[in-house]
């Protein structure tokens, strides 16, 4: 396992849509500025382990959850969890681009406004640094009062992160985000995202095994809602030691 | 290579008549509505101009006596026009406010069993014929207010008594009347706005509370506004059920103050008139023509360029 | 969710932003009651005054009221023929303008090429759609009225609203045949259909909620119409003696008549009439559910 | 279970050639010395021309692995089969080459009887043959146990050259004779030393082809 | 238009406003043509004549089932245009025509005498007006009914739109033309009666045969507005209903003089009594 | 260049949309039995160009074409040519999987129906032979008259494959037939396709390289309206004699 | 224009390695003559031990480019470099082997003249040593021309295999004292000759890397 610190663990995660078992005792470690990526078939519960990760799954009317989701240690479904400080520190990008029909300057200024911050230069610079951090500063810095929705989908994605990483998360998940993009942004995506683990830690949820294989320290194979197997990228993708994990990841499985 | 089955050089080569007949039908359809809405302006431009030359522009726009009958008739309309303005920027003022906020609570706060009770019930309300709500007006706000304006004008000569039937009156059942338009329409456009925004915005810890007022009604912007130009074009163009609540009497637009809309003047007086006084009252029917297609375009411009700015 | 694992206390001073930090947002509660007490507001009046209409109204109602029209001699009153006259503007207007609504987001969804033509029509549909109806019922009451010399009558009336709900048909219409994905209209003529084949197979069955939907809309309009009709359909009452005769002769329809009670001051006949339009309205806006439900489900299920 | 019915033909196609090339080499190597004790030396042209048949194999091999790579992404247990075969082809065709350079030699010994004095040499090639063909054999089932004996087996070949080269310092310390001839056997000798080492080879990448690790040292 | 007006109708010689009686002639035509009159007759105008006109189309088609009798009210002056026009066959009008009407070739057939009755609602203590009174309300010199010796209460005013035949004649009778001050113009007699019933302090003036105890009627000079008191000329506010018609009734189409027949029969005059009015002549 | 005769020319074509110069000289064969594929980045003209070859174009009224198209030696743009025959014999298959509202059954049938075939026997003939080709039937037989939107988005492609199939066409064309597929589904129409070259030429617009080099014979790179390169696939993705498809196909290029 | 960083600094590392791994290989060869004629046997012993480090570069070498296989889906240009590193890095491990299976014999040979009587020897190392040196450089450099004549200066290097041999054989007619030290010697001629070979595989895998052919044959 490429491993550090420990960032976020689940023990014996369990959740029910009503009566749809549709995660079964996940265990896993989320390691610190390490890439973890989730692969397995549609419907497997890869962005359901993703949403339980941030709380987004509590909208869900229906949903039970069991077990124990860990940050830092201390445990997010705690009824004292403030959950707007939880997502602050745990950012989620999504599968397609969704910035609000804002400008730029706004969409990035949105999440420290929330957050109480005012003050324009203050603003101004949390804008600046989060683009660069997304890598989108150089080409949209003459821009910035334009309309988000004016940008490739590329930009727009990129343009989601920087609005995640104005919040300044420890935290980034990520729910497919390249697989609305064309090959071009999806390889940009990617060496930003490598970028992005020096200080962040990242999840990321894929369909494109070769993206896994490109950008992840370590891989959870999932399947219909239990992690077959977990392992270091490189091992899962040369020397899986699941049969089932095999045949997903050499196309004989559907 | 395989033997070749058949050439497409078709016998014909061009369309059938089936074809051509399907697109001139069309065609016709579709420019129908175009001769539809010019003759429509043609008629009121030809029944209303007459007029406005033989009583002179400026006397039937901005004259302040309304005295059509008389020996020596007199045409102003200026308090007709004022009390349409201020009746209608008042009943929006009150309408939309109250009906965004409504929609903001059935789209995203009610409890679905409430929304599903309610939202029917809305949708019922903007179908029913705006005359109903003028007799619950004169039934019930008339008197209502002809008891707060002898509250407030006791002893007053000045002012001349109502009987409740006012501006007041008029824009509260305006109001009334638009908030099922309004709710209705910014309901739907608050749920087309695409979940992923709200997720995007709780994502990124805002509250439910934030979320709404930060990124959905922004997002919801353009069909808010489609709302309003609806409401105000539906208050606006309102005749038959205001005719009986505000009074009728031409007189300066002031709360207490039986007023007389452009609308009214036309409904009531129509088929009374005779001769000029006829043709005034097209002339009131090209001012608030004028009105709308005022609005209309403006509002369409604001609205295009709010989403032009978006799409590039 | 286990909540047994207990949590020692000092973590949170420990860790620099615990995220057990649980407070409450001002403005957000503020917020929250603005929204509580608009809803409370239209929610109570919007009920109010259906409770109100059906209290008052539904005693009105009876056998004689629903069957007989009105008679000043024998001084009792009935709707029957307004009633009668409803149907009979509802129906002729949807013949006239049904095909002309559709046919015009046809032309402009399928036909036009884009430019000028397109943006013109677009601006008179909507500009046509904000005239107010007063507007309207002068100019029929010229044009239809004088001009063709059909006084007051049915077909006045009914050829008055036709231009009048043609933005409505036009409209929904036309978003019904936008949201037809355009890979419908590709995959047809793909594989060799001709356009108008296409039309007929694919768009209008797709459509067809959309266009039913904008039937209905037509229909609440008509039927909640009053100062359109006033000047062009008049305020006849009495049953049609002859099927297309009538169509000449005036007719008023439930809400003209309503108009004219409210005028007479006669209220109760005013509240009887507005519950069986508060009825009517509701029909066709179960109606309406019930259709493009059903179409929908076809389609997915079919 | 999806079929990916062309991929999986392509694999079959790069096994059945990896098979065949494993049969020719050994048939290769099996010939020499049929050729040799029957004095064919026609038999031992065949060889030297069979070797380019090899030779062209191999690239085609690599070719299909190269275009497999390109055309399937192969992961896992595919890519290391892929990958393998691209190493391990060019061991085969190694163990060809040094087959027909056996089957030079022995055209040049052509008629002596040297051979016979050096006794070492038909056990060797035997051994040599034997490991070849089971080493071919454990990397198309991808047998780790019988590469691991394979490897055992190389020590015996080595022993094998050193007695030869024994045999023929002995020789040549009695006579000035065949000096000639002598060199060339130990060359032979060392031909089918190198075959066996290459046999080793095989079986390494037999067990990369079977867990992603040569000796032990994960690669893949 | 009475467009199918199939057998030719015996002639007839009457005259409007000439003859009051039936002749033998008229009886035998009538009977005749009662089986045979077909097509529909279009009125249109006075509010104030809507109780009547109804009364009498109903009457009219009861006798000629094969007739139809459509009538509009919509206003003294809009059945006058359409009369003149010739959209409607008939036009009601609360008011003598104008001499530019007339002009335009519209006979003025008067077929009864209405009273304008001055009402106010029922809680007022007041019950009596001179004209002077009334002139002083209407032009707002009265603003309170504690000056006219009733309860300290604001009098709202309530009239009709200009144009109407009543205002028409109420202010022409009271010489009030363009000096009235109207808190309230409202469109039709039935309004004003309701606005009038519901609005405490108001008042306002309807026509005679409309009149029911939602309202209080006002005495004007002690005199009650009763059909006697108009006939004798004591109560002073009447004016006539007019069925105007474009050129004589002889010029007419037979159903529409078939209609006048009967409206100067004995049988229209009591019609016209039944409904509170007082018969021409 | 992986050849056999040509089925289809173009000559010197050069597409205008308005202004636009979005075809510039395209100069191409397209050869019976094979797959051609054409790639490039978003908005380079391969679009463009596949509707050229069934006229699709003649739908967008600013166009204007110079240069000629050769189906069987015959000049498609001639003013004499039926386009409704035309486009029988080029179907066509789209990006996202398209198929109408109605029943599996009248799906396949449309097209024959069109054509004039009304006879029931022959109809359901047809639509088992379409269905079978495009490698359907088995998994839709016994529910041939539920509605074809219930179909997963893969058995939707095959299904729009089947329909193009039914007008018995000689060519196919598909515009990003799997863009909107999961990664097995993709594998699956994949495969089809390899089947279908057997029966008809086929040309495949396509993101996905990898799809490219799996299979197709030839392929086109196209570059803001020129074919910079037109190679046996192999070539093409091995040795590419142009700079610019290197670059493209490294993905070093965007 | 994307940069694809990550990529291409991982070909770039790839290019490093093998860079590095020729310059070991190189120095082996040269540090074992250096070791001979300065009978440093220290130097020779290191030279079998650095035998291990290029065995260990060589498996990191594969892994790297397995890896950027796995990972990044080369084509074109980039699959090629990829591939004949996979390839080319045999030919140089064989060689380091080479260099150590010298040095080994050298350590044998120690202290014996034999060596300055076998003339052509000295000549050989340099040739072969300079091929190696030439075409690891025209390998990283895509050199075809370079590489062209290196498989040309191979023949010089058989030549003089030839010459060593002969020397051999008369050496071993004129006495025979030295069979041992001969046929070591000429193991270790036969074992440059190998060299020159491996040398001529890298300029083959130099032209498949810069054109996709081997020998003009398309592979890729
Ligand atoms: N809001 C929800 N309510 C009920 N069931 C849900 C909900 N969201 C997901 N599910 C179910 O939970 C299971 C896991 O869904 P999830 O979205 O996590 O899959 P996934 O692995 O992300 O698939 P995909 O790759 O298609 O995104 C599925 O069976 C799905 O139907
Ligand atoms: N209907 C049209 N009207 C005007 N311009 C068009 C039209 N369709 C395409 N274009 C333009 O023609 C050029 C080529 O477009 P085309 O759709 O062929 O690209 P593409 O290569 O298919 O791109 P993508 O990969 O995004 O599908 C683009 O510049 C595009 O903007
Ligand atoms: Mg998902
Ligand atoms: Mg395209
Ligand atoms: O309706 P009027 O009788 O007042 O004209």
């Amino acid at each position: 396992m490429n491993t550090n610190t420990v960032k976020i663990t689940t023990n014996h995660l369990n959740l029910y849509y009503g009566t749809n078992h549709a995660l079964k005792d996940v265990s896993l470690n989320l390691f610190t500025n390490k890439i973890t990526a989730f692969i397995g078939p549609s419907g497997c519960g890869k962005s359901t382990y993703l949403k339980t990760l941030n709380r987004m799954n509590d909208l869900v009317p229906s949903v039970k959850i069991e077990g124990e989701v860990l940050l830092d240690e201390e445990n997010i479904y705690d009824p004292r969890v403030d959950t707007t400080l939880l997502r602050k520190k745990i950012g989620m990008v999504f599968q397609q681009p969704n910035p609000f029909p804002m400008s730029i300057y706004d969409n990035v200024a949105y999440g420290p406004r929330i957050h109480g911050i005012k003050n324009k230069s203050e603003l101004d610079d949390i804008v600046e640094r989060s683009l660069k951090g997304a890598a989108l500063w150089d080409e949209v810095s003459d821009r910035l009062k334009k309309s988000a929705l004016g940008l490739s989908g590329g930009q727009q994605q990129r343009l989601c992160i920087a609005r995640a990483l104005a919040v300044e998360p420890e935290v980034l998940l990520m729910d497919e985000p390249t697989s609305a993009l064309d090959p071009i942004s999806t390889l940009k995506i990617e060496d930003l995202m490598d970028e992005l683990k020096e200080k962040y830690t990242v999840a990321i949820v894929t369909h494109n095994m070769q993206q896994a294989t490109r950008i992840a320290d370590n891989t959870a194979f999932f399947l219909v809602g239990e992690v077959v197997e977990y392992a270091p990228t490189t091992e899962l993708f040369t020397a899986p030691k699941d049969k089932r994990t095999e045949d997903y990841i050499t196309g004989r499985f559907g | 290579m395989r033997p070749k089955s058949y050439s497409i050089f078709g016998g014909h080569g061009s369309k059938s008549g089936v074809e051509h007949a399907a697109e001139v039908i069309f065609t016709v359809c579709g420019f129908f509505a175009v001769l539809a809405v010019a003759s429509i302006t043609l008629y009121m431009i030809i029944s209303g101009t007459p007029a406005l030359f033989k009583v002179g522009i400026l006397d039937i726009l901005f004259g302040t006596i309304w005295m059509p009958a008389a020996a020596t008739p007199s045409f102003g309309i200026l308090y007709v026009i004022l009390t349409s303005i201020i009746g209608t920027a008042l009943a929006i003022l009150i309408g939309v406010p109250i009906g965004v906020m409504t929609a903001v609570f059935l789209a995203e706060v009610a409890p679905e069993r409430l929304t599903n009770i309610v939202r029917p019930a809305v949708e019922l309300l903007a179908g029913i014929p705006s005359v109903i709500y003028g007799l619950l007006g004169i039934l019930i706000l008339n008197p209502l207010m002809y008891k707060i304006e002898l509250k407030i004008f006791a002893g007053s000569t000045t002012h001349q008594f109502t009987g409740g039937a006012n501006l007041i009156s008029a824009v509260l059942v305006l109001a009334l009347m638009i908030l099922p338009t309004v709710i209705n329409i910014s309901e739907s456009a608050l749920r087309a706005v695409p979940q992923h925004l709200r997720s995007a915005s709780l994502a990124l810890g805002a509250t439910k509370i934030q979320t709404i007022f930060s990124a959905v009604l922004p997002a919801a912007k353009s069909g808010i506004i489609t709302a309003i130009v609806l409401g105000t074009g539906r208050a606006i163009g309102e005749a038959m059920a205001i005719s009986l609540v505000s009074g009728s009497s031409v007189n300066m637009p002031l709360p207490f103050n039986s007023v007389r809309f452009l609308t009214t003047a036309i409904v009531s007086e129509m088929s009374y008139s005779a001769g000029l006084h006829k043709q005034v009252l097209f002339t009131i029917g090209l001012v608030l023509f004028a009105f709308i297609m005022l609005i209309n375009i403006t509002l369409n411009n604001l609205l295009k360029k709010g989403e032009e700015s978006h799409d590039k | 969710m286990t909540n047994d694992i207990v949590i020692p206390v000092q973590k949170e001073s420990a860790v620099t932003h615990s995220i057990y930090n649980q407070k409450n947002r001002i403005s957000d509660s503020f917020l929250t009651f603005l929204i509580y007490l608009c809803a409370s507001i239209s929610i109570m009046v919007l009920v109010g005054i259906m409770g109100y209409v059906f209290v008052r109204g539904i005693p009105e109602i009876s056998l004689e009221f629903l069957t007989t029209v009105p008679s000043t001699i024998k001084g009792t009153f009935g709707i029957v023929g307004n009633i009668v006259n409803t149907l009979y503007v509802v129906v002729i207007t949807l013949l006239i303008a049904t095909p002309l609504g559709v046919g015009a987001a046809i032309y402009l969804n399928e036909y036009a090429k884009g430019g000028k033509a397109v943006r013109i029509i677009e601006f008179t549909t909507e500009t046509l759609a904000g005239i107010p109806s007063i507007i309207f019922g002068l100019f029929g009451y010229v044009f239809f009225g004088n001009t063709l010399g059909l006084g007051y009558s049915i077909l006045t009336g009914a050829l008055t609203l036709s231009i009048m709900v043609l933005p409505l048909i036009t409209r929904t219409t036309q978003e019904a045949l936008k949201t037809v994905p355009e890979s419908y209209r590709s995959g047809a003529l793909g594989i060799g259909a001709t356009k108008w084949y296409m039309i007929r197979t694919i768009l209008l069955p797709s459509a067809m909620p959309g266009i039913v939907t904008g039937i209905i809309l037509a229909i609440g309009r008509i039927v909640g119409e009053s100062a359109a009709l006033l000047f062009t359909a008049g305020s006849g009452y009495l049953l049609p003696k002859d099927f297309f005769g009538k169509i000449f002769e005036s007719g008023g329809t439930l809400t003209i008549q309503l108009y004219l009670c409210m005028q007479k001051a006669k209220y109760g006949q005013a509240f009887g009439i507005a519950v069986v339009l508060l009825v009517i309205v509701l029909a066709i806006n179960g109606l309406a559910k019930f259709l493009s439900h059903k179409f929908n489900t076809e389609v997915k299920e079919s | 279970m999806t079929t990916r019915v062309n991929y999986e033909h392509e694999l079959s196609l790069l096994n059945h050639d990896i098979k065949e090339m494993g049969r020719m080499v050994e048939t290769s190597i099996e010939q020499c010395f049929v050729a040799f004790e029957d004095q064919d030396f026609e038999k031992a042209e065949d060889i030297i021309k069979g070797d380019r048949t090899i030779n062209d194999l191999e690239r085609s091999i690599e070719a299909r692995c190269l275009s497999i790579i390109l055309r399937q992404q192969p992961v896992a247990g595919d890519l290391r089969v892929v990958s393998s075969a691209l190493k391990v082809v060019t061991d085969l065709e190694r163990i060809g080459d040094h087959a027909s350079d056996i089957a030079e030699l022995i055209l040049r010994i052509k008629g002596e009887h040297v051979y016979h004095v050096v006794r070492h040499i038909p056990s060797m090639a035997t051994a040599a043959r034997e490991m070849v063909r089971c080493s071919i054999e454990a990397f198309i089932n991808q047998d780790l146990e019988t590469a691991k004996q394979i490897e055992k087996q190389d020590d015996v070949v080595d022993e094998l050259f050193d007695k030869v080269k024994n045999d023929v310092v002995d020789l040549l310390k009695h006579s000035n004779e065949h000096i000639d001839q002598c060199i060339d056997l130990l060359m032979v000798a060392k031909y089918l030393e190198r075959i066996g080492d290459h046999a080793v080879n095989v079986c390494e990448w037999t067990e990369f082809s079977k867990t992603g690790a040569l000796k032990n040292v994960r690669i893949l | 238009g009475s467009k199918n007006a199939e057998t030719q109708a015996p002639d007839t010689k009457t005259e409007a406003g000439t003859t009051s009686g039936t002749t033998a002639n008229e009886t035998t035509a009538k009977e005749d043509t009662a089986t045979n009159l077909k097509g529909s007759i279009s009125m249109v105008g006075s509010t104030s004549m809507e109780k009547f006109a109804t009364a009498l189309s109903e009457v009219f088609m009861e006798k000629y089932p094969s007739v139809t009798v459509q009538a509009e009210f919509v206003g003294s002056g809009a059945g006058i245009e359409a009369v003149t026009n010739g959209s409607a066959d008939i036009g009601n009008s609360s008011r003598n025509l104008k001499d530019e009407e007339k002009a335009k070739g519209v006979a003025e057939n008067i077929v009864a005498i209405d009273g304008i009755a001055v009402v106010s609602d029922p809680a007022n203590t007041v019950d009596n007006l001179t004209k002077d009174q009334l002139i002083n309300i209407y032009n707002g010199t009265t603003t309170n009914w504690k000056e006219l010796g009733g309860a300290d209460q604001p009098i709202v005013v309530i009239g009709r739109e200009a144009g109407s035949g009543t205002r028409t004649a109420f202010e022409e009778l009271l010489k009030l033309e363009d000096a009235c001050k109207y808190s309230n113009e409202l469109d039709s007699t039935g309004a004003v009666m309701a606005k009038a019933a519901s609005t405490p302090g108001s008042i306002g003036y309807v026509s005679l045969d409309v009149l029911d105890d939602t309202v209080k009627t006002m005495k004007l000079e002690s005199v009650e507005p009763t059909p006697e008191n108009i006939k004798a000329g004591s109560y002073f506010l009447s004016r006539p209903f007019v069925m105007a018609t474009k050129g004589e009734i002889s010029e007419q189409s037979d159903l529409v003089k078939a209609l006048f027949d009967y409206i100067y029969s004995d049988e229209g005059k009591d019609l016209v009594k039944a409904v509170g009015l007082i018969p021409a002549n």
